[in-house]
């Protein structure tokens, strides 16, 4: 059986619907980071998969799905670092927390 | 003509007004009193001598012996279009020739009786200031050369009659009174000023002379047009009457001049007697000959012209006040002048009745002078103007008490009193033109004489109150004011005879006087007859005029308000004025127009404040909307593509 | 592989040495020595900026890397721009920097600025999507960093945290939108990209929703609304200093690239499509921040959406899709990094000298400080764009190059941001109001403040006086963008 | 360049002020600042006057351009904006009005306090607009001139004023800005319109007007917005309402400049850009623009019928009578139009003497209540006087300013062709008495009558400065009405020779 396109691209689709909903819903920093990597992983997966099946002839998705990982590697560290300054002064990593400026 | 002289005639009171105006108060009183009257003297003799040279000079005559109209001066002020341009100028012919010397005389003799009348009054020298711009003024208007230079005159009397009425600024009935007047003929003005306007877009000129030669050629461009039933043209000659009401005093446009006695007595006499009030008539005589085109607006100056003499002469029974009644009268022979215009037609008795109306206004202003300036005399004397508190003065002022019979007697129109003649006149117009106007006129005349006669007995005879509490008891003026009064009195007795159809008629031809017997006869006897009345009722003290009074009690009551007039009008200003039309028109500026734009504020604040939520500080509320926006920037462009 | 080709890249070469120079003066000097270590990087960054202002080869054309990087006049003007806004930060940083709590980090400070630059650089130089995403990120990860350099201070970390976080949902929204691009045209190029998916003459469904998604990541850093909400919190919560950098360097380079792949990848075919977008996101924009800049008490949240609002109007020039649209935008980006650096300046002076940021803690301020009065009202002209000040002219030019189009809606739209100027001009007055009417009892007290921050409004303030009046720079702009090929491949 | 620009005369217009706002930041103190703003006011007076004489004197020689003493410098070349100025009998009559009321509003705030230094620094940058303004033919140019003059409005109210001064000075700001808002996408579209396709487009006025390339459609679009534009200036209903409380919050010397000139620039707007550019819009739009302010002319009138406070009579008696000058310029002859621009001066000059008047009487008895005020003829002979005068002048006595304005207005208005129009110019005429009514309620309350306020017994006659400045504007406005006709040339030669050739209508 031929695996299409599509059976790459909706589970992505899927992925990066619950990173979004993971980031909206859940209270811990960390895990709103995990739901952020969720959503970067599959654009990671879009872009590999174009790649692999509409334009196999280049590199161009793979190299770009490379330096996103690295870049969302990055973002975790710094975010994790954040997050732990938060943690220190707040003794809470709580997102609702971090709400004293608004309006 | 050189122009000197009546450039002179104008320049020589302007320049006493400024004079006055802006160094008066450094003079004393006497040298700003004598200084305008002195500035007056000289413009009366200038006038005289122009009007001499005019009438009786021989070279403003054409061959066939009709005088001329002749421009001496006419400089270009304001040019708003090619033909429309205001000119200051001096037009000489006999109307305004005559008025100058009235005006001169008149002006002349007030300037002399106020050094006695209104000695050691604060403010003397304003008041002469006030009088040289009022000469200025009038004599400005009378020799207007364009109706626009009239009606810039015109709104200058009407200032400087506002400022010599308010002359008292601290009375508030003056400052009203003063106010009323500015605003009422401010109104008739707009009247006048819409007249001319329709006027000179028809005929393309202010020109008296391009006007009034050929009407019909002039206004032919008018092309019968038609607006709201009446055509343009009679429109704009009513509107412009309306005008010449305001300044009149006519009914409806009258109620200013009763309360304008608020300013000082000879003022009264020069202006609210015998000058300003007359320009009315003036301007209609001025306009004539394009009257005679549309006769409708004529008819309409009769009718109007003979209800105000009526009204004014009822009214002029019941007033107490003297100077109120010489007000109702000056009223009512205003419009003897102004129904002699209207019933005039070239074609009855070569027009008769303008000249009349002319001859009335000259004859009128002196007598009337004469008995403002008796007023003042007497009001001077008694310091009252009720005359109810006078009686019997005639033992104590002889003088006044001479002249002002006289007056009375001419007013009343007795041979051989100046009035007599020129009313005569009159009541020979208006009989031409219909029967009933002339019964009409009669038995205004009849009023007339005895209401005057009524005013007089008051006055001189009827009781002797004691004056003893008086701070001293009334006795005649200095002569500085009972020398103009021996004048006019004089001119009174004398005016009559004054050959005035060979000088001044519509279409400037010589024209014979000869009396009409049957008419002038019955006037006469009318006059005589109210006299009697008169002198029935009020020679002595008695109950009679009351018990009168009490018989025709709602008409008398009425008459005794003015009919109401003055009601009216107070209604009509303040309730319908100021509270149905002013402060809705504020409140609506302050509540709706600005609390529009104050709303535009209010409503900004209050979005801002409304989606203040948006920004919860909420990181994921953030990121929702977000993507929420990124979503729906993106469907909503999809589906406008699609559609 | 030509090594020569680096040569192309002269401003981000001497970047790099800037860099490097400040980054081993960090590293190996003395401590001592390292209290210069801010004038010392204000001078380098002088004189680089001064360099590339003057050295006539920077502006020539350029391209590297197979067409991924390219520079031109124009690119490289905008670049100066951008430096001349960085060098006035740096300047008006010095005292922040040597001050004892900053001590520490300060080196940190003047690394991460510079790369964030370069990063930006790389945006706008950037003519594939691998190479503009690195740009995008290097400008944007490091400046959560300087978001929470106070970090002794909670405001500031949670502004971090929210920057960090929707900074990265941005990012990861932004590349699926590229995903999608990419599958759709098979290529990263900008050039390729602009040729496949115009080549049906169809309009893609999906591609359409790509381009929100695209215009939403890059909205992102420009804060346009719906876009906008963690600026507020992250301004008011950054230092100062971060802040203005923020608000002018971050914004004005985003602008500049968001027109260049408006135009060189959508601009094309799909021009219809995102000026639509753009018509909604702009009223939006403007109209949102300006209804929330009247509420503002604090300074730097006013600032905030202030510029928000003025990120709206900055669109107007990509709108114009023209040459004169899109001189006006770089004109407006350098005159609202003077107006905007000068109201940071006194900001930051206050809040440096008394560590009041509250609009009420200026009443009066005129009475005690005249000339920071009048540099702050200077910067509120400027901004509402009150002529003869520079703030004036730019707005002026860039509904000028807006309104070239010609069609009615964007008469109408410019009209709507025409209205809006008059509640920003309500809000700037508020401030002006402030300083010069309202009366107070206590008012800030006199102070003398740092050369660094007077030099930096001087700065501000002569850029502010004379921009507009002195017409050569939007006339030199204007002329570079005529003769670029920027527009040439729009239909 | 430098050079050239200097060897204009006009440019001077802007050079003086600018001097004087660098010689004011020098001055130390309020002596310093007066010799300044005096020396400053009078070279600029001079300025126009000779200005004025040499242009009498080309005239008479026989140039017949349209503009005079024009130069244009290139500003911002590649948008072809330049900065060009130039004059005609108009801009002459306005710069002259300008430099007039400059003068006597530097007298009239002699005693200015507090900051007298800010305050003549902000006053003399507005005369910078406001004679930057009239001396410009460039659309751009001119744009810039008028928001400079607008701006300095909102600190001289919010500092220096009276009364609800925020609220006032905010409001009339934003409107003013609104309206020019408006204008600013006017102007922009008729740049994109000034030349016939592929030409090169203008800001120029008079290039613009000779191009005369601006479709119908697209006029009918620009010109409402230009003409509401300038019109918030001009306080055209109902855009109106910034004018009475901004007049009533102005220090007196801003009450002056605001509504003698500034006003004016409104009506200068309207007529040099949206009417003089787009003829044929105006031809056919005329008519809601003249029921808006036929509405203003009267309503403003009744309005000031009821206002106890005399600073919101004479706004509103402003907005009655600037609704005359829009009146009378969409009448679109030269009559009329003449009569606007002298209506213009005229309205200018005494209601500057007003506001004057008003500042000085509030100065002393600290009340602007009519109600709470009278005779104060008895107890300051001088300044009641002047009042009466400027009452006069305002309801138009012959021999003031008021009458030969309003009189060439109804004339002109009325020698239009249309019904519609001349029923309109007599509906505008009725103002003539209601404006009666409201100048003599405040006479007869202000200055006639018993004295109200015991303590105002005390109060002083006008000082020097006072005298001075009350009587120079008297003098104007007596010149104006007893010398039209000079007035009347100087304005009407502009149109009848240039402007209608351009506009091929009338």
């Amino acid at each position: 059986m031929e695996i299409s396109m599509m059976y790459y691209l909706i589970p992505s689709l899927i992925m990066f619907c619950c990173g979004v909903y993971g980031f909206i819903t859940r209270k811990n920093m960390i895990a709103i980071l995990i739901s952020l990597e969720l959503m970067l992983n599959a654009v990671d997966i879009n872009f590999v998969v174009f790649n692999r099946f509409l334009f196999p002839g280049q590199l161009d998705g793979m190299f770009f799905t490379l330096f996103a990982i690295a870049i969302a590697a990055a973002e975790t560290a710094l975010a994790i670092a954040i997050i732990i300054n938060i943690f220190r002064s707040n003794k809470t990593i709580d997102v609702d927390d971090a709400t004293k400026m608004k309006f | 003509m050189d122009q000197t002289i009546p450039l002179l005639i104008l320049a020589l009171p302007l320049c006493m007004f400024l004079v006055l105006g802006l160094a008066g108060h450094k003079m004393s009183h006497k040298m700003a009193g004598i200084l305008g009257t002195l500035g007056m003297g000289t413009a009366l003799v200038l006038a005289y001598t122009t009007a001499f040279t005019y009438f009786f000079g021989g070279n403003f005559v054409d061959e066939a012996g009709n005088r001329l109209q002749h421009i001496v001066f006419n400089y270009d002020w304001l040019a708003f279009t090619e033909n429309l341009i205001i000119r200051l100028g001096f037009l000489l012919d006999p109307i305004s020739a005559m008025m100058l010397v009235v005006i001169t005389t008149i002006s002349f003799m007030v300037h002399l009786y106020s050094l006695g009348y209104m000695h050691g009054e604060k403010g003397f020298q304003r008041y002469y200031a006030f009088l040289s711009l009022f000469s200025f003024s009038m004599l400005g208007l009378v020799v207007a050369t364009n109706i626009f230079q009239m009606y810039i005159f015109w709104e200058l009397v009407g200032a400087s009659s506002f400022l010599l009425i308010g002359f008292y600024y601290t009375k508030p009935s003056a400052v009203s009174a003063s106010k009323k007047a500015f605003i009422v003929t401010r109104f008739a003005d707009l009247g006048f000023l819409i007249g001319i306007l329709i006027l000179s877009f028809y005929s393309n000129t202010f020109d008296f002379v391009t006007m009034t030669q050929a009407p019909g050629n002039v206004l032919a461009s008018t092309g019968g047009a038609v607006f709201m039933g009446g055509s343009v043209l009679t429109w704009a000659l009513v509107l412009i009457f309306m005008g010449g009401m305001g300044k009149s005093a006519m009914m409806p446009l009258h109620i200013w001049l009763p309360d304008a006695m608020e300013g000082p007595t000879p003022v009264s006499a020069l202006i609210h007697a015998a000058t300003m009030v007359v320009a009315g008539v003036f301007l209609v005589a001025r306009m004539f000959p394009v009257y005679l085109v549309e006769e409708v607006a004529l008819e309409i100056v009769t009718w109007v012209g003979a209800l105000t003499a009526l009204y004014a002469a009822i009214v002029a029974c019941t007033q107490v006040d003297i100077k109120r009644v010489l007000a109702f009268s000056t009223i009512s022979q205003i419009a003897f002048m102004v129904v002699s215009l209207g019933v005039a037609r070239p074609e009855l008795h070569e027009g008769v009745g303008y000249m009349a109306s002319m001859f009335h206004l000259f004859t009128h202003a002196m007598f009337k002078a004469l008995l403002f300036l008796g007023a003042g005399a007497l009001i001077h004397a008694v310091h009252s103007n009720d005359f109810t508190s006078m009686g019997g003065l005639r033992k104590h002022m002889p003088i006044t008490h001479i002249t002002f019979l006289i007056g009375c007697l001419a007013i009343a129109g007795i041979y051989p009193f100046a009035g007599f003649f020129s009313k005569d006149e009159i009541l020979v117009a208006a009989y031409s033109n219909s029967m009933m106007w002339g019964i009409w006129m009669t038995a205004v005349a009849g009023l007339t004489a005895f209401y005057m006669f009524r005013l007089y007995y008051r006055i001189f005879w009827w009781n002797n109150p004691d004056y003893s509490k008086h701070h001293h008891t009334p006795h005649d003026a200095p002569w500085t004011m009972t020398l103009p009064l021996i004048i006019l009195a004089a001119v009174s007795c004398v005016a009559g005879f004054i050959p005035f159809g060979e000088l001044v008629t519509w279409n400037r031809e010589a024209y014979e006087i000869h009396l009409n017997y049957p008419i002038a006869i019955t006037s006469v006897v009318v006059a005589l007859c109210a006299i009697g009345l008169a002198t029935i009722m009020y020679r002595k003290e008695n109950s009679l005029p009351d018990k009168v009074a009490d018989k025709v009690k709602g008409l008398w009551t009425a008459a005794y308000h003015r009919f109401y007039f003055d009601e009216l009008y107070l209604f009509i200003t303040h309730k319908i004025i100021f509270n149905l039309v002013s402060r809705p028109i504020a409140w609506f500026d302050r509540q709706i127009i600005d609390g529009t734009m104050d709303m535009f504020a209010e409503v900004t604040n209050k979005a801002s404040e409304a989606i203040k939520g948006l920004q919860s500080g909420r990181v994921q509320s953030y990121v929702l909307v977000y993507l929420l926006g990124a979503l729906l920037v993106g469907v909503v462009t999809v589906i406008c593509m699609v559609l | 592989m030509d090594y020569s080709q680096f040569l192309g890249m002269k401003q981000e070469i001497g970047l790099l040495v800037v860099f490097l120079l400040v980054f081993f003066y960090d590293t190996f000097l003395s401590k001592k020595a390292q209290n210069g270590l801010a004038t010392v990087t204000c001078g380098l960054f002088g004189l680089f900026t001064a360099y590339t202002l003057l050295c006539p080869s920077v502006m020539a054309d350029a391209t590297t890397f197979g067409g991924m990087y390219a520079t031109s006049p124009v690119i490289a003007t905008i670049k100066n721009i951008l430096n001349i806004g960085v060098f006035i930060v740096l300047v008006q940083s010095v005292k922040w920097a040597n001050s004892e709590s900053q001590t520490m980090r300060r080196g940190e400070f003047y690394e991460l600025l510079l790369v964030t630059l370069f990063g930006m650089y790389l945006m706008i130089s950037a003519r594939h999507f691998l190479l503009f995403v690195i740009g995008l990120e290097a400008a944007s990860l490091p400046l959560a960093a300087m978001v929470a350099f106070d970090k002794n201070r909670y405001e500031s970390r949670e502004a971090a945290i929210k920057y960090i976080l929707t900074a990265v949902f941005s990012s990861a929204v932004f590349m699926m939108g590229l995903s999608f691009v990419y599958g759709l045209s098979g290529s990263l190029y900008f050039n390729e990209i602009a040729s496949a998916i115009s080549v049906n003459g169809e309009v893609n469904v999906l591609l359409v929703l790509a381009i929100a998604f695209v215009i939403a990541g890059v909205g992102f850093k420009l804060s346009l609304v719906p876009f906008h909400l963690w600026t507020a919190d992250v301004y008011q919560g950054a230092p100062t200093n971060v802040t203005s950098y923020l608000s002018v360097i971050s914004k004005g380079a985003t602008a500049f690239a968001f027109l260049v792949i408006m135009v060189q990848v959508f601009g094309a075919f799909y021009s219809q499509v995102w000026e639509w977008m753009l018509y909604a996101l702009i009223i939006l924009t403007i109209t949102i921040g300006n209804l929330f800049a009247i509420r503002q008490r604090n300074m730097k949240r006013f600032l905030a959406f202030s510029s928000v609002s003025q990120a709206g109007y900055i669109m107007l020039g990509v709108i114009a899709l023209n040459a004169t649209g899109m001189a006006s935008l770089m004109y407006y980006v350098l005159v609202y990094i003077f107006s905007n650096l000068a109201a940071f300046g006194v900001l930051g002076a206050i809040e440096n000298n008394t560590g009041k940021v509250s609009m009420d803690d200026y009443n009066g301020l005129y009475k005690t400080n005249p000339r920071l009065s009048l540099a702050m009202m200077l910067a509120m002209f400027s901004l509402a764009g009150i002529p003869p000040f520079a703030g004036f002219f730019s707005k002026f030019f860039i509904f000028t190059g807006a309104l070239e189009q010609g069609s009615i809606a964007i008469y109408m739209l410019v009209l709507i941001a025409l209205i809006n100027t008059i509640i920003s001009l309500y809000y700037y007055l508020l401030v002006v109001k402030a300083m010069f009417i309202n009366d107070n009892e206590t008012p800030i007290a006199t102070f003398k403040s740092h050369w660094s921050e007077r030099l930096g409004l001087w700065i501000s303030v002569g850029g502010i006086l004379l921009l507009g009046i002195v017409s050569c720079a939007y006339n030199y702009i204007l002329e570079l963008t005529q003769s670029s090929n920027m527009f040439a491949g729009l239909l | 360049m430098i050079e050239e620009i200097f060897s204009n005369i006009l440019i001077y217009f802007v050079v003086i002020p600018v001097l004087m706002l660098a010689g004011l930041a020098l001055c130390k103190n309020i002596k310093q600042i007066r010799a300044v703003a005096l020396v400053g006011s009078i070279a600029l007076m001079a300025l126009s006057v000779y200005v004025l004489v040499d242009y009498l004197q080309l005239r008479a020689a026989g140039e017949t351009a349209q503009m005079l003493y024009t130069d244009s410098w290139q500003w911002f070349g590649p948008l072809n904006i330049h900065l060009a100025v130039g004059v005609d009998g108009i801009s002459i009559a306005m710069l002259l009005l300008s430099a007039i009321i400059l003068f006597t509003g530097t007298f009239a705030s002699w005693k200015i306090d507090p900051m007298p230094k800010e305050f003549f620094l902000w006053l003399i940058l507005l005369s910078t607009g406001v004679f930057g303004f009239f001396i410009s033919i460039d659309l751009f140019t001119m744009f810039m001139f008028y928001e400079v003059a607008l701006i300095p409005m909102y600190l001289l109210i919010g500092v220096w004023g009276s009364g609800k001064k925020n609220y006032s000075a905010m409001k009339l700001t934003l409107m003013l800005m609104g309206g020019s808002a408006f204008l600013m996408l006017g102007l922009i579209g008729i740049y994109y319109h000034s030349a016939p396709e592929g030409g090169q487009l203008t800001w120029n006025l008079v290039e613009i007007s000779q191009n005369n390339a601006i479709d119908r459609d697209w006029q009918y679009f620009l010109f409402p917005m230009t003409f509401v534009g300038f019109g918030v200036l001009g306080a055209m209903f109902p855009f109106h309402t910034w004018s009475p409380d901004g007049h009533a919050s102005a220090p007196t010397a801003v009450s002056m400049l605001h509504a003698g000139v500034l006003m004016k620039l409104g009506g200068y707007g309207c007529f040099r850009v949206a009417i003089y550019l787009m003829p044929e819009a105006a031809n056919d739009l005329a008519w809601i623009f003249l029921i808006l302010t036929g509405i203003s002319v009267v309503y403003g009138a009744f309005s000031a019928c009821v206002q106890t406070d005399l600073k919101y009579i004479n706004a509103y008696s402003s907005v009655s009578h600037c609704g005359l000058v829009l009146f009378a310029i969409l009448m679109l002859n030269t009559t009329a139009m003449t009569g606007a621009i002298m209506q213009m001066l005229s309205h200018g000059l005494m209601t500057a003497l007003f506001f004057a008047l008003i500042g000085m009487i509030y100065g002393r008895t600290h009340t602007r209540d009519i109600r709470e005020m009278g005779g104060l003829m008895k107890i300051m002979p001088f300044l009641a006087v002047c009042y009466v005068i400027a009452g006069m002048a305002s309801l138009g006595l012959p021999g003031l300013s008021g009458f030969v304005a309003e009189m060439t207005i109804f004339v002109g208005s009325f020698q239009h062709t249309d019904m519609f129009h001349r029923v309109f110019t007599i509906v505008a005429c009725c103002s003539i008495v209601i404006t009666a009514v409201y100048i003599l309620r405040v006479v007869g309350k202000l200055l006639f009558g018993p004295v109200q306020d015991e303590h105002h017994l005390q109060l002083t006659d006008a000082t020097w400065w006072e005298r001075f400045s009350t009587v120079s504007l008297i003098i104007c406005v007596a010149a104006i009405g007893c010398f039209p006709g000079f007035f009347s040339d100087l304005i009407s030669f502009t149109f009848s020779e240039n402007i209608f050739k351009v506009l091929g209508i009338n």
